[in-house]
């Protein structure tokens, strides 16, 4: 059987496979279901410093495969994820990925401190969340704002720094490659593209917030063209997301150019797609004779 | 186990109305788990998104569901056939809490109607005196009548414009009955929910009401369903209709 | 029944459904099936000054609930649709609008100055062509540069003049509102998001091109959610398009913001797909007592 | 007209391997216009691209398609039922040009073999001499040989194992039998047809073929299709396989 370990930034992860932040809260409902060590890793809903309510409902819409969501950063807060969630989630066997957000540089800085002291393994941080009034947005769209929040962030952190990248910009390489010159570890993409549905008999938004994150199948080929131009930018590991859903768009997705992979949405259709995945990587890899699935990134032969 | 995703295998469909359906579906594992208001979480071919549906009732290892078609997702599913298997994450969410041996008000609004029955077969189980109270736009949307009585309840049903049963809302029935109530619980529209909710209020009755909000996860991980919640500080928190809910106390919704 | 024209810069369609540039060519092989009068008006193929050859093969993918092209532009240069297409078309008894591409400014002026002088309707500028290497892409990118290359054409052209916005950008509403300060007559928007497919077996891009342009359903949600931005951001009229495929979807790009829609590839998966989407324009507008399909233009309810 | 978008009845439907699907379908008008190497555009439910399918034979009102399952769409395909409405804009593209009297070879590889049929078919009609070279991976990918010599052709078998046939391509097949052909129409997969060229090209010997490309409209507007064609001043430019072809002849493609 081929071996399916990575190690991203110097945190060894069993399989590629990572539950995206904000599909799977902190483990414990997907828990009910299948150990979560069936993931090499999980992304945690995005913490930020104090609590927040979150978005008014409704936060969810459907798209033509894919969907919207606004859920706004709804989070206990830092210290109760260190509290509360982490202990418990630490004894999952699994790689503990904490996903942050803040509203201005401070925030960020505070809280990647205090995550630096705790147990997680590795930070992601998202600068790019499109569902929020104040903050996360405006940090993740021009390579200059990336690579100050960055450099700002890093001198806090000393946990291996993933920063997600937005793809709601006209360069997403450029924005690799600052994060990348300010220190990142490694980077993540993509995150939701920002869209918006309308109930034509009511005439309002479907979701309250008006735009949503896009995720899922409908976003895959935008996220492998991303991946794909961000490996041939950066030297550091790449994490490859948005609308993964089967073991084969996994292994597209490696060869355009991802180290590990992060699957979000497909657990709404299918919680079992972890698993799934894996069998379809083992068979494939073992069919194609290929010894580890790191083999195949960036591969791609154009 | 609490909850899963599993193929459940359907065994027997009816079309009740031009637009209402009632599947029959068996999965002995987590048909046996399943409690009154709970819902089940439905894979629909081809649709990213799962649609919930209101468990209707339960009987040994089949669940029943009952539901209309509004969109591409109802309609896709509208289309199984018998033997085909349906993946549902089963069961899911918060049912109603059913007392033993109280006076019970049960009150369905449209396809609010279905999770209802299992509540008012459950509460006769539990020897509970059950009224029911049913509205409906009209006649042609009047749906599992003789359901409802066959198990003993006694049914009070209402159409907007009179064409079946009493003339008016759920509400004017329920004045006449609200009296000699324990316990209200209720599943509809949310202006019926809200008239239902300050009624009860009113009278000094506790209800408990079965909310609807668009779900991605449907087991409280994603935080999709959000619903306002009324702390008792006044302050509103949002809780989570899959996993808080369906079913929330009337007095702690933040209308 | 209610009154479907509508008017964009002073030009009068029947109807508000266009043919999207790329997808109906010059017309003549839809018009074996229906007469193209269906069409409010017709975006004719990307013209360029000298003949294209286009990109080699394979030009075409399919995504998740949408395609990508890689076409580069193929086509016989402005001369010959000018002598041999135009005449033709101008019979058809819709209204005829150019689609202009170029490798530089001169180009573009060139071009446009020739069709000044042609008996088409309007000119839509393509500056946003993700899928030639030299040119095109560069020029839609940055509201910068639409202004610089809106500025350019506009003083050599005759006829009213479309933009057509890029939604590979970071704020279209910035490269909008370059476009309408630069002299544009009414923006179109979106143009396709660039993606990539690769072939697990072969590791190979399926488009030869490696990258192509995203089109379809999937695109929907953001094209929406770009042209409720445009609108908010300019007083010229916004034609929107980007994954229409029913009534339905016509109304809600109306409501979100559009004077007239376009729509591409759901004419391959269905040709008659514009007398569906008019039959269900008058079905609704008449159940819901609309006069107008005018009165559905931004009013989304926010 | 002469094409156009329109529902075909699936009157018939057999499998003829574990992967191979044989469609009757029903349009009187449309079917009629067929000739042989045309194409139809086939609708999949929930998908954006239709599916090109050469026509395998026409039978008055009646056309017959064969297809592979090879992905998604074409698995759904194979899901028709008969009764079952399927869209196609036919008939599309040029075909074989069948003359009259002559020694005719048609050669079919693979899931090429389809299309042969009907040029089998119109070529006994047109009072030719008509060998078929067919080849096929193994013993379990032949499809069709009734069909073929039904008609009247004479066939040659070939798998590249040598489980059924003759072991070996369809090439060596073809150098016995070329001297006497004034005429080879082919169709398969680009390799083979690259060497029946050159050999048609070795002998003189005047040659067609039927290629593939991926394809969005399916009726030459959107330029999607393209193929290298090479003109006579030798420069190469890009015809398009369902409008300019996807019969072409076989010195001008640039292969
Ligand atoms: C806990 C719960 C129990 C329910 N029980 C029943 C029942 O027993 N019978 C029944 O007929 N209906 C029930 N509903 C409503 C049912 O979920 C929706 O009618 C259904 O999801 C609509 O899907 P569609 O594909 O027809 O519509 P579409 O408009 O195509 O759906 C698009 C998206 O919006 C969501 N959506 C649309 N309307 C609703 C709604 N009212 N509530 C939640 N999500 C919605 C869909 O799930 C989907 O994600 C219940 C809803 C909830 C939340
Ligand atoms: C003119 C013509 C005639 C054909 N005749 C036949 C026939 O008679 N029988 C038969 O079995 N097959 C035939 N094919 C091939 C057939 O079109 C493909 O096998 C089919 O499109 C694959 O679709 P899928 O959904 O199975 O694969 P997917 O991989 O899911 O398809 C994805 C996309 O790629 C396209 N695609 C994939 N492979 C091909 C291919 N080889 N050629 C063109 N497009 C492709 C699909 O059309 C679709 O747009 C023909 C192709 C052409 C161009
Ligand atoms: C409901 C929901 C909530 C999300 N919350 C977060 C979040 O808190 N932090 C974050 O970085 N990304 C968040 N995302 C984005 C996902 O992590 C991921 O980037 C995106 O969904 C694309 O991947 P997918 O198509 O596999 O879902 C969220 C996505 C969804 C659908
Ligand atoms: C095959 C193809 C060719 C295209 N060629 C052009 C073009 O030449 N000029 C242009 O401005 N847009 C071109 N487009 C983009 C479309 O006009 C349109 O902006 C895009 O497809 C989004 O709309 P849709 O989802 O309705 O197809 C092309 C699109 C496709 C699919
Ligand atoms: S739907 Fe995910 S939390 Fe309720
Ligand atoms: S598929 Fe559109 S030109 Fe051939």
């Amino acid at each position: 059987m081929a071996d399916l370990s990575v190690n991203i930034a110097g945190v060894e992860f069993s399989n590629p496979i990572i539950a995206a932040s904000g599909t799977i809260g902190f483990g414990r409902e997907y828990s009910e279901m299948y150990p979560l060590s069936v993931f090499g890793g999980i992304s945690c809903k995005g913490t930020t410093l104090a609590e927040r309510p979150g978005n008014p409902p409704p936060r969810i819409a459907e798209t033509p495969m894919g969907m919207l969501n606004a859920v706004g950063l709804q989070n206990p807060g830092v210290e109760h994820f260190i509290n509360e969630e982490l202990p418990w989630l630490r004894q999952q066997n699994t790689v503990v990925i904490a996903n942050v957000a803040g509203s201005t540089e401070e925030d960020y800085c505070k809280i990647v401190e205090i995550l630096s002291d705790s147990d997680v393994d590795m930070i992601e941080l998202n600068i790019s969340c499109p569902n929020v009034k104040k903050g996360g947005a405006q940090f993740g769209t021009s390579p200059e704002s990336v690579e100050k929040i960055t450099s700002a962030v890093r001198s806090h952190c000393k946990k291996p720094l993933i920063i997600k990248l937005s793809p709601n910009v006209a360069d997403i390489a450029e924005c690799a490659r600052a994060a990348e010159s300010a220190g990142a570890d490694s980077v993540s993409l993509i995150n939701t593209l920002t869209g918006m549905r309308i109930d034509i008999n009511t005439r309002r938004p479907i979701i309250k917030n008006v735009t949503g994150g896009m995720s899922g199948p409908a976003v895959f080929p935008v996220a492998v063209r991303m991946v794909y131009q961000v490996k041939k930018a950066v030297k550091i590991p790449v994490i490859g997301l948005g609308g993964i859903s089967t073991w084969k768009d996994a292994v597209e997705m490696m060869i355009a150019g991802a180290d590990a992979i992060q699957i979000g949405t497909v657990l709404f259709t299918d919680p079992y797609a972890p698993i799934k995945i894996t069998e379809g990587l083992h068979g494939w890899l073992d069919s194609h004779d290929i010894a580890s699935v790191r083999e195949l990134t960036a591969t791609v032969e154009v | 186990m609490k909850f899963d995703a599993q193929d459940f295998e359907l065994v027997a469909k009816y079309r009740l109305t031009p637009t209402i359906y009632d599947f029959r579906l068996k999965n002995e594992e987590l048909a046996a788990i399943t409690v009154p208001g709970q819902f089940v979480h439905v894979l629909v071919p081809g649709k990213t998104l799962r649609r919930p549906i209101s468990v209707c009732d339960v009987n040994g290892d089949k669940i029943r569901i009952v539901f209309e078609v509004r969109g591409e997702g109802t309609e896709i599913l509208a289309e199984s056939k018998v033997g085909d298997s349906i993946n549902m994450i089963a069961p899911l969410g918060k049912g109603f809490d059913i007392p033993e041996d109280k006076n019970i008000v049960l009150i369905g609004g449209g396809i609010g109607v279905p999770p209802m029955l299992y509540s008012a077969h459950a509460a006769i189980d539990k020897g509970c005196r059950c009224t029911v109270i049913n509205g409906f736009r009209d006649r042609h949307a009047v749906i599992l009548s003789r359901d409802f009585t066959d198990l003993g309840a006694e049914l009070i049903e209402t159409t907007d414009d009179g064409s079946y049963g009493v003339k008016g809302f759920v509400t004017t029935a329920l004045e006449k009955v609200i009296e000699s109530a324990d316990l209200i619980c209720a599943c509809g529209p949310t202006p019926m929910l809200k008239n239902v909710s300050a009624m009860a209020a009113l009278h000094n009755v506790q209800c408990f009401v079965s909310l609807e909000q668009r779900m991605a996860c449907g087991v409280g991980a994603c935080l999709g369903c959000a619903v306002g919640i009324k702390k008792d500080n006044g302050s509103v928190v949002y809780k989570h209709v899959c996993k808080n809910g369906p079913v929330f106390s009337a007095e702690e919704v933040a209308w």
